[in-house]
This record gives C-alpha cells, structure tokens and sequence, in this order.
C-alpha cells in the first residue's frame, strides 16, 4: 500500500526543493549552508514567535526539578487561535548564549515541554516546535538527572498527541535533543537550515578522528533541506529571503508563516485520531533498507548448530 | 535460484567464516581485565561471558545471549534477510557499504540487532537483542524496522517483548535517517504498548546515544548489566564540552540505579531468571483481540508485505538501495 | 420565614461588623513592614494592598482580590450559603463551631474561599478566591464543596476557572475529612479539564500543606505573588524535623519559580491584565457539548440537588450537621 | 439520588464497625490504638507483600531523579493473577529506619508510584496500595524538587486509574503523603490503624502550641479505624489478630488478604470506565457541609455595596 505524500507546501515548495536538489552539492556548498543555518544574525525561536502571535505567554518550569531558558515554552495568538509553542532558544550575545546554554536543552527543557505538551492536548489547541539546538546539552548534571529518559518520553508524548502538531527546524537540528520535539504531523524546514543525525563537529571527531574534518563530514552528512525533503525526513522547505533568513527576519517569519498557516489548515480538517494514526505511519516510513532472500540470509546469519548442542548451559 | 548467483561464493565465504569464528571471542578477551584470571573460551561461553572470579561482564554477541536467554529451547530468528541500505552513499574513511559488508563478515551478523522467538525458562517471547560488536551496535533503518517488526509480532501473538541493548547511538553512515529511527522505535514500543504487552529492558554495556534516548529507556522494567555504561552523552562528549571532570563511575550502571533511571542491576547469569521472574509475575491467560480491530498487526502485515515486494526487486545481494522515499522508483527491475 | 428566626440577631451583629469593618485592613498592616512606609487604607486599597514604595505585598482578602479581578464590572458571589459542619465535635483551645462563627463574624465571609462568576477586563470566568483570614484559608468541606462546584459550573458554562489561593493547609478541626478535600478538589479540576477549560492558578501568601499538595499544583498555568511562601511543609515544621538551617528565601515565590514549581512571579497589580491575556490567548467560540453527554455538567446539577434537599432539613442556621454519612439519617425534619 | 454504599466488608465488617464504634471513645482509648498502629513490631508494606505474594518483583527509580526507598513499589503474582504494589515502607532497626527514612517519601518517592500506576494501567492489572506513613518527608531538599506537585500528581494519576484499585490503612496514614496513594476505588483499614488529617503530635504542636499535648490531640481527631467507617472514608475495617496485628502477623495478613480478594472480586466485576467514575464520586461525597438559605447566606457574606462604586480602581 503506497502512502501519499502529504501535500503541504504545494508545488511552489516541491519546485524549491527540486531546483536545489539539483544543484551539484560538493562541500564548500554544504558548508556554506551551515553557515548560514548557524549564523548569529539568524532569526531565533523568540524571533519567530515575535513576529508570528499577536500575544504570547511563556510557561516556565517543569514542575520537578527547575526551569530551562534553552527551551522556550508558551502559548500564543497565532491568527486568532490559540496554539501551543516549544522552541529551542540560542543567545545573541555572550550573556544570553550562557544564559541559553546556547541551545542546548537540559532534561528540564524537555519535561517542560512535555507538560506543555500536555496541556496543549488537553485544551485542544496545536502545538508548534521551532527547532534550533546544536543537540540536547552534554553535562553530568543532565546525564543524572535522566537526559536520555527525558528525550524518548519527550519523542513519545509528542507522537501520541491529537492536536495538530507542526516542527519547524529553524536554524540548526542536531541529534536527539532536535528530534525529542520534532515528531510532528508536518515537519517543515527552513531553506538553509540543517537537520542530521550530529553535529559535523561532532561526526568529524567521531569518524575522521578530527574535529577539524569538520566539512568533510558536512559534506558526507549533506544535512540540507533539499536532501532532507528527498529522503521524506521534512514534508516542505521554506524559502528563506534572499541570501538567508538573517538578511530579513520579517520576510523569513512571513515565508514561515504561509507555511505553518497552511499546515494547520490541512491537519485541522482531520479527525483527531486519524492525525495521530498518519503521525506514527509517517516516522514508520523513514528510512530506506533492504531485504534479501530469506535461504541467503539465513546463510549469511551462520546459524548452522542446532541450539540443543547448547544444552550445557546452566540455565539449562 | 538465478537471482543469488551473483554472490553466491561471497556467501559460502561468510558462511565458512561464521563456523570456524572462535565462539567470537577475541583471543585478548580472554583475560579478565579486571582481576587477570584467565579462562578458556568454552569456560567464559559456560558463564555466560562473566569472569568467574571477579563477576566482570566481558561483551557478548547477540547469538549467545540468545543462547543464553533461550537456553536448550533454542530459538528461531526471525527477519534475518534485513540489510542496511546506503541512502547518503556515505563514505568516512571507508564506504558505508564496505563497512557493513566487512561488519557482516567479522559478526556473522545481518545487522546490529538479531530479533528472535523464543522461551525464557517457559515463558514465550520476543526477544530483539542488539550486538556492539556489529558497528558499534549502531541504529540504522535496519535496527529501527526490526525492532518495529518485533513490536508489531509481539503484539500480534500477545507476547511480552525483551529487548537487549549495546550501542553507541544513532548510525551516522545513514545520516538523518537514523535519527528518525528514534522516533520509529518509540512509536512502534507505543504501538505495542496499547496491545498491553510488557517490555523488559537489558540495558548491557555501553548504553548511549540515540539508542538511550528512545526505546532503551521506556521498558516497563530496565534492567542494566553490572559496570554497563548508559549515557545520552559519552563521557568523553562531556568532558570536552564542559570541561567537567567526571567522576570514574559516571554513568555506570550501579549510579544511574541511584539516580532513578534503571529498576535494578542484575548479573547477566541471573538473567534469565530475573526475566522469567517478572513474564511470570504478569502471565496471564491470552486474551483474544476483537475481530477485526485495527491494531499494530495490520502495521506487520503491511510491513512484511512492503519488505516482500522491495524484496523481490533487489537482483541478488547487490547492494543497490531500496530507495523508498521516491514514490514510483522501484529498483531495476531484472 | 420562621425557619430562620432562631439567629436572626446574630445575622443582624453579622451584617453590621461586615458593614462597619475598616475595609478589612488591621490598623497595623498600614505601616509597611519592609520599608516603613505610611499609607491610608484608602490608598493601600487603591493600590491593591501593595506598597507603593517598595512593593512589598500585604495579605488581600477574598473581597479585595475579587473587586481588583472584576474591576467596574463587579462580581456575582456563587453558594454564599455553604457553611462548615463539624463532625468531629473537634475541641482544641475552643470549640470549632464558635471558632468558624468567629471567622465569620470577624472576616464577613461565610467560609475560607469565596466563588464568584466575574469578567476579567472583558474576559468571563469562574473565580474561586480563598481568604486567609478566615482560619487560616484551612481547607475543610466547605472549600472542597465550593471549589468541586466552581469546577462544575465552569465546565457547564464553557468558562475558564481562576482560583487564587492564600492557605495554611487542610482544616484540622474537620480530621480526615479535610484530608479527603485534597482528593476531591484534585478529582472536580479533572472533570474541568475534561472539558477542555484552563485552570489559571495564582498563589499568594502563603499557599502550604494540603492545599498546594492538591489542587494549588494543578494549574494550567500558575503565578505567585512577589514574596509568597509556597510549600507544603513549612520552615518551622522542616527545621523541627530535619534540624536543617533552610535559606531565607526558602519556600519563596521567586525560589519556586527557579524550581521549576510555577510559571511566573506577577506582580498584584499586574495581576489582573496578566490573567486576561492568557484568557484572550486561549480564548476560543464557546464550544457546544454534545446534548446529553454524561458530563461534569450533571455533577453540578446533582450537587447543587443535593445540597438543596440538604438544606431544606436544616431548621434555621442551626449548626446542626448534615449528616450525608450515614444513609437514612436526614437531619430531624421540623 | 442516594448513592449506595459499596458492600465491601459484608456483614461481618460492619458487625465489628458497630461494635467499636458503640465503644465509648476516651482520650486514653484513642492513644492505646495509635500505639498499636506504630508498634515497632506491627507488620509493615513488605511484611504483607511477602505474606499475600508468591512472587514480587520490586521496581526502582522515577526515571526523573532518584530512587525512594521510603516507597516501595512493584510487580507481585497475588492468587495468580499479577498486581502492582505501592506502599510506605518503615524500617525496624535503626539503619533501616535511616535507610527508609521512617517511611516518610521524597517526592522521588511519588513520582515513581505514578510510573507503576501508569504501568498497572497499561497492562490492565490492579493496583493494591499499603499505607502506612507518618507523612510526606519535609526536608527542604523535597520541597525543592516539588514535594506539593509530586503529591498533587499522584492523586490525580491515581483518581485516573480506570484498573480496580484497592488501598489498604496498615498502620498510620496521615497527612497528604498518606492520601497521595489511597484515592482507590476501595479503602479499606486495619482495626488498629489509624489515618488522619495529621499526626497527633504535629497537631498538638499547631493547635494547642504544644507537642506534649499529643493524646489530647488524639483525642479530638479520633483517627480510629472505626470513626473512619463511619465518616465514609474507609469501606471496610479489616479485623486484627487478639492484642493487634504484630501478635501474629500471619493471620494479619490472611485477614487482609480475606478482604483484599473480595475487593478485588467485586471490582474486576464492573466495567473499567466505570471505576473510575465511581471513584470520583466517591471522594466528591465526602465531607459535610451545611447549605443556609441564600437571603440569609447574603446577609452573612456582607455584600452590600455596589460594586460599581469601586470604579476608582486602576484596573477599570
Ligand atoms: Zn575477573
Ligand atoms: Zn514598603
């Protein structure tokens, strides 16, 4: 059975995406695009949220352990309806860097997501997520306090919602800590943002045993929205202002706001259900592998002994 | 059987490789590391890979756990055809596809998970165990369709789910699309979830990465393996981000006991007692799915279905890319 | 009007001290404790019971709170007649019936929380406001009653709920059964959120015990007031217990807020124009429930019934109790 | 509309509640009976769960912070059916008492009962909770991390159940740490036990400015098992062995169990939407409250002025 594509962004995007799909992608491109997506004059969360609601209330707290200024949480006034909004928030400057922890969210940001979430369920109004995180913030203090359990229980509450949910990646989504609030109905991104698995960084010291293979890896990654939208990972790119998001902050939220307009538009007509149904169908999908014949995989397997010969061990 | 030919001594070379591999324990492991005692292998093999002297956990495959878990019953793997595709045609210092096909070779392995039925002193399950030796243990399409697979089986025939991780996360050679096997795993767990069937977590060492921060952390009961490394971030990560100083039990097993994020540590030769323990605590007649009820199976059909077909299309094992993402582009043809 | 003959002299000394109090404003809460500031009780009324100068928050009644909520609008008070039983016979230093007659005759409030239905800057909602001065703001039946109706009334209606809490906890003098208050308000904001309507929380000095372990916590979004001492154990009881040397601004407003317990600290003043934007924000066309449907709705028919049949076997405002324990046992009749 | 009472107990239960509550209640009577709730020999939560379970299986950690041992929670086979356990667990020696921190749960403590809850709800089997509890600990470390919002949460969580759920009053129950898992569809209390708004030295020290005047305090709230009947908030009072539970707790525990099971029985019997309701109403009857006639309830609240009057207000 072929699931059809969902069809937000219409033509317009899909031509964007195919134009730049076609466009050769050699490293120094990729590279530039990173540039781009982390630039620091680069609409943040609070930048889009701004220019996107009329009237906006930011929720503190997780209700456990503390509140997490890397991850701006609130409710908003969004065409006159209200909508729900969770976002990964980087600093400008020294102090609010410091102050976001550049981004990075601590399991408090994701359990206060969760309870907005939540609440966002409860009173039947969309959530949004604007996604901008080099990743979930590496710490001790964060791994004791159950970094891992909070990302998954943040991805499950997320995908069991019925609201009509849309991710946004903003600027730069890396790893799971971008994931933990992107399981989305819709997942659109922006034209020059990126989405991967890490951050080239990262990969580079991992897999080159170099940081500094930096834009090597970018360019095995290629992280871009065009690939992204091919591999069916996003559903629409956004264009961006000419020569990036940076250059006209307002033209970028207007871009983003047509976008997001017409995406709740489409989820609202579903059932509620049905938006949850097509949600986990669609993350189901992701992921291309292949299967071989089953007399040669069994082969390739090894598994010739009988398990009886095994009959020595003690739980015998 | 024309389709095979092509790589037919290819597999005969696996096939011989995988029966004369020394019970895949490396010579060097032989030695316990910690109190230096040395075993022979079918002695370490006996005591499920745990040094009788000291009780440290050596790494074991996923054959032997299920060996191990499954005991004279043995047990029947299921899935085995599944292969990473190569979607980024990803190459590091080696291509993706090499890796895997080496990775292959030296496991005797398809993928980093080996899903199975089996019994645990009695009780029926289904048992989805990932292998570190097998690339790190990472998550790619594979790992995250079998585990999918083995939630939509268990749900199918009402059977608890095991699961047993070592991993290093995400599967980078697969890019963002192993990132999504978070989500995939999580969603599928769920799927299970509403079935009513139990998930029992083995967290072995290491633990980290995207596999932490999805599935291996929504067991209904975790257990963790003495000394087992679970962290969302490495020690290392940390250490170079923060410029903490981590203490030499940062993340082990025994601390995140403390900190609330396992339900206990159990030695890997009480496993299959442990285990068998709470199948049996929640055992309860089967209960029959109404007739018809759209549930998780219809996923397993649709699954099994879509795999047969994408199957059917891949001449031989070359190694040429299911790409399911294009709609309308299926392969060659032959 | 036989019925009510008995103590209408009381209710006369009632309606009289309730005429001729100070606008509820002890002669010594004028001077601020902070900063020595003097104002007129006209001025402090103006200015919400903060100080002009420093800003240092003084103890607002039900009264204050609903006049500064509703503003030119006004407020119309919901089951003013709910009066605490006492069915322990409880004793301390005094009886508990001449202890709540006092609350009354001091305060003019009928119980430790005062219901209303109120337009906040055009936004209508259900307020539910708890008055310290009244025992302590202790949650006995009473309370647990009004705050189960406002629930009702809300979900009825489609309104939002505001309640604002000022408590030392669970009334003592009702036992158990104030402990059982905590339940059944945390029970009533469930069938309100099965309605889909916002609970707005706002906690004032002090908000412990019992009443912030309940339905204080539960808000949607919660606010406390600059200075406020939110906790469920007090200093006093913690320090005796634990011989710990707690932090000056233990437990405080801002420390919670650090804590991740509430959402804001919001300034009195603010307090209104703060509460209608997150109403206008959630603001929607009032939603049709299904004709029919079992819901909260029926909860509040069947209370306010109930509650009515109670009354008419009251012969006068005698304290005698409505016995709803014991089945069969339905006051004396008259 | 009369709502019947739950029959739990049957006739005998209700024999023994008459008989004790016909006994005349005297300050020393009352002081006798909480001396036998906290005798240091009584049995306690893991003295009844090795006596009713033939196998159990203790989960730890919340999966947020920490693991409370003051709370102990789990998986048992209880005549061959599974359950899940939660109960206060106090310790007898002096390193246990420490270690169990005199049963007193953090919000850890809470927070992982929720997590059995949620688990007891997902795979369909009923939860059976043991108080027994001097109360919630108050330490600034729990009111830090939420000690009020834990409690909160696990009321709700638990008033949510749609599985049977029984609570049993073992020993002491007071205070908010004690209701946070005993909003069940039955509760049922051990003759001896008591449960209370408070302990009586917490509200000797409130009431009467002076913690000596514990047995006058007792007196007052008469936390009997047997007013608890009466007053509605115990179904049944599940009878002791002669001279109280800890003379033979295996009798003790075959009396609880005698009623555990009829509870159980009669529970599994309804349908699961409907326990829930049921248990709503349940807590929404207790407590009374007199309701005067509105003209004099008017007068009394001291309502006159107009509240227009008070335009002067800056909120206007
Ligand atoms: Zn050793
Ligand atoms: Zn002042």
């Amino acid at each position: 059975m072929e699931i059809p594509r969902p069809q937000t962004g219409g033509r317009f995007v899909r031509r964007i995406a195919d134009r730049l799909a076609g466009a050769p992608e050699n490293a120094s491109r990729v590279w530039e695009g990173i540039q781009l997506a982390r630039h620091q004059e680069r609409p943040y969360t609070l930048d889009y949220i701004a220019r996107l609601c009329t009237d906006f209330e930011e929720l503190h707290g997780d209700r456990l352990f503390g509140d997490d200024p890397a991850l701006v949480c609130g409710i908003g006034r969004y065409h006159d309806e209200p909508v729900a909004i969770i976002g990964q928030q980087k600093g400008r400057d020294t102090h609010e860097r410091t102050y976001r922890n550049f981004g990075m969210p601590s399991p408090e940001g994701y359990r206060k997501a969760m309870r907005v979430m939540a609440l966002a369920e409860r009173l039947e109004i969309p959530l949004v997520t604007l996604i901008d995180t080099p990743g979930a913030f590496p710490g001790a203090g964060a791994e004791q306090r159950g970094q891992g359990s909070a990302i998954s229980h943040s991805i499950r509450t997320m995908s069991r919602l019925r609201v009509p949910t849309v991710a946004v990646i903003i600027g730069e989504g890396s790893s799971g800590g971008a994931l933990a609030i992107g399981v989305a109905d819709r997942v659109l991104m922006l034209e020059n943002a990126t989405y991967s698995v890490i951050s080239p960084e990262g990969a580079a010291a991992i897999l080159w045993r170099d940081a500094g293979k930096a834009r090597l890896a970018a360019a095995a990654f290629r992280p871009t929205a065009a690939n992204c939208y091919r591999w069916g990972v996003v559903d629409a790119v956004v264009p961006e202002p000419k020569g990036g998001a940076h250059r006209d902050p307002d033209e970028a939220a207007r871009l983003v706001d047509g976008y997001l307009t017409r995406a709740l538009r489409e989820l609202r007509a579903l059932p509620s259900g049905e938006r949850r149904r097509l949600r986990a169908e669609r993350f189901r999908r992701l992921g291309p592998f292949r299967e071989i014949p089953p007399d040669a995989a069994a082969l390739a397997a090894g598994r010739g002994e009988p398990t009886s010969a095994r009959s020595d061990l003690p739980n015998a | 059987m024309n389709r095979v030919n092509v790589s037919i001594d290819r597999l005969r070379q696996l096939a011989h490789r995988a029966e004369h591999r020394p019970a895949r324990i490396p010579a060097d492991e032989r030695s316990c590391p910690r109190c230096e005692s040395h075993y022979s292998a079918e002695e370490m093999r006996r005591n499920f890979r745990v040094c009788p002297a000291c009780g440290h956990h050596f790494p074991a495959g996923a054959h032997d756990r299920l060996d191990q878990l499954a005991g004279p019953g043995g047990w029947t793997e299921l899935w085995p055809g599944l292969r990473a595709a190569d979607p980024l045609g990803f190459y590091d210092l080696k291509a993706y596809s090499d890796r895997a096909q080496d990775a292959e070779a030296q496991t005797g392995l398809g993928e980093a998970i080996v899903c199975a039925e089996l019994e645990v002193r009695g009780r029926p399950a289904v048992a989805a165990i990932m292998d570190f030796a097998f690339m790190g243990g990472s998550m790619g399409a594979v790992v995250g369709e079998k585990l999918a697979r083995a939630c939509d089986h268990a749900a199918g025939r009402a059977l608890p789910l095991l699961i047993v991780t070592a991993s290093g996360g995400a599967r980078m050679q697969e890019g963002v699309l192993a990132l999504m096997q978070m989500a995939k795993s999580v969603i599928a767990l769920d799927g299970l979830a509403e079935a009513g069937q139990p998930v029992i977590v083995v967290l072995a060492h290491p633990t980290t990465g995207g596999v932490w921060a999805s599935f291996a952390s929504l067991g209904d009961v975790i257990y963790a393996e003495p000394g087992a490394l679970i962290a969302f971030s490495g020690p290392r990560v940390i250490e170079q981000t923060t410029r903490e100083k981590l203490a030499p039990d940062f993340g082990k097993a025994e601390l995140q006991l403390h900190n609330g994020q396992v339900d206990a540590v159990v030695d890997r030769r009480e496993m299959p007692e442990r285990i068998a323990r709470v199948l049996g605590i929640l055992h309860r007649p089967q209960r029959q799915q109404p007739p018809g009820a759209p549930g998780p199976v219809q996923w397993a059909q649709e699954g099994a279905g879509r795999a047969a077909r994408a199957a059917q299309s891949i001449p031989g094992l070359s190694r040429r890319l299911v790409d399911r993402i294009r709609p309308g582009h299926d392969g060659d043809g032959s």
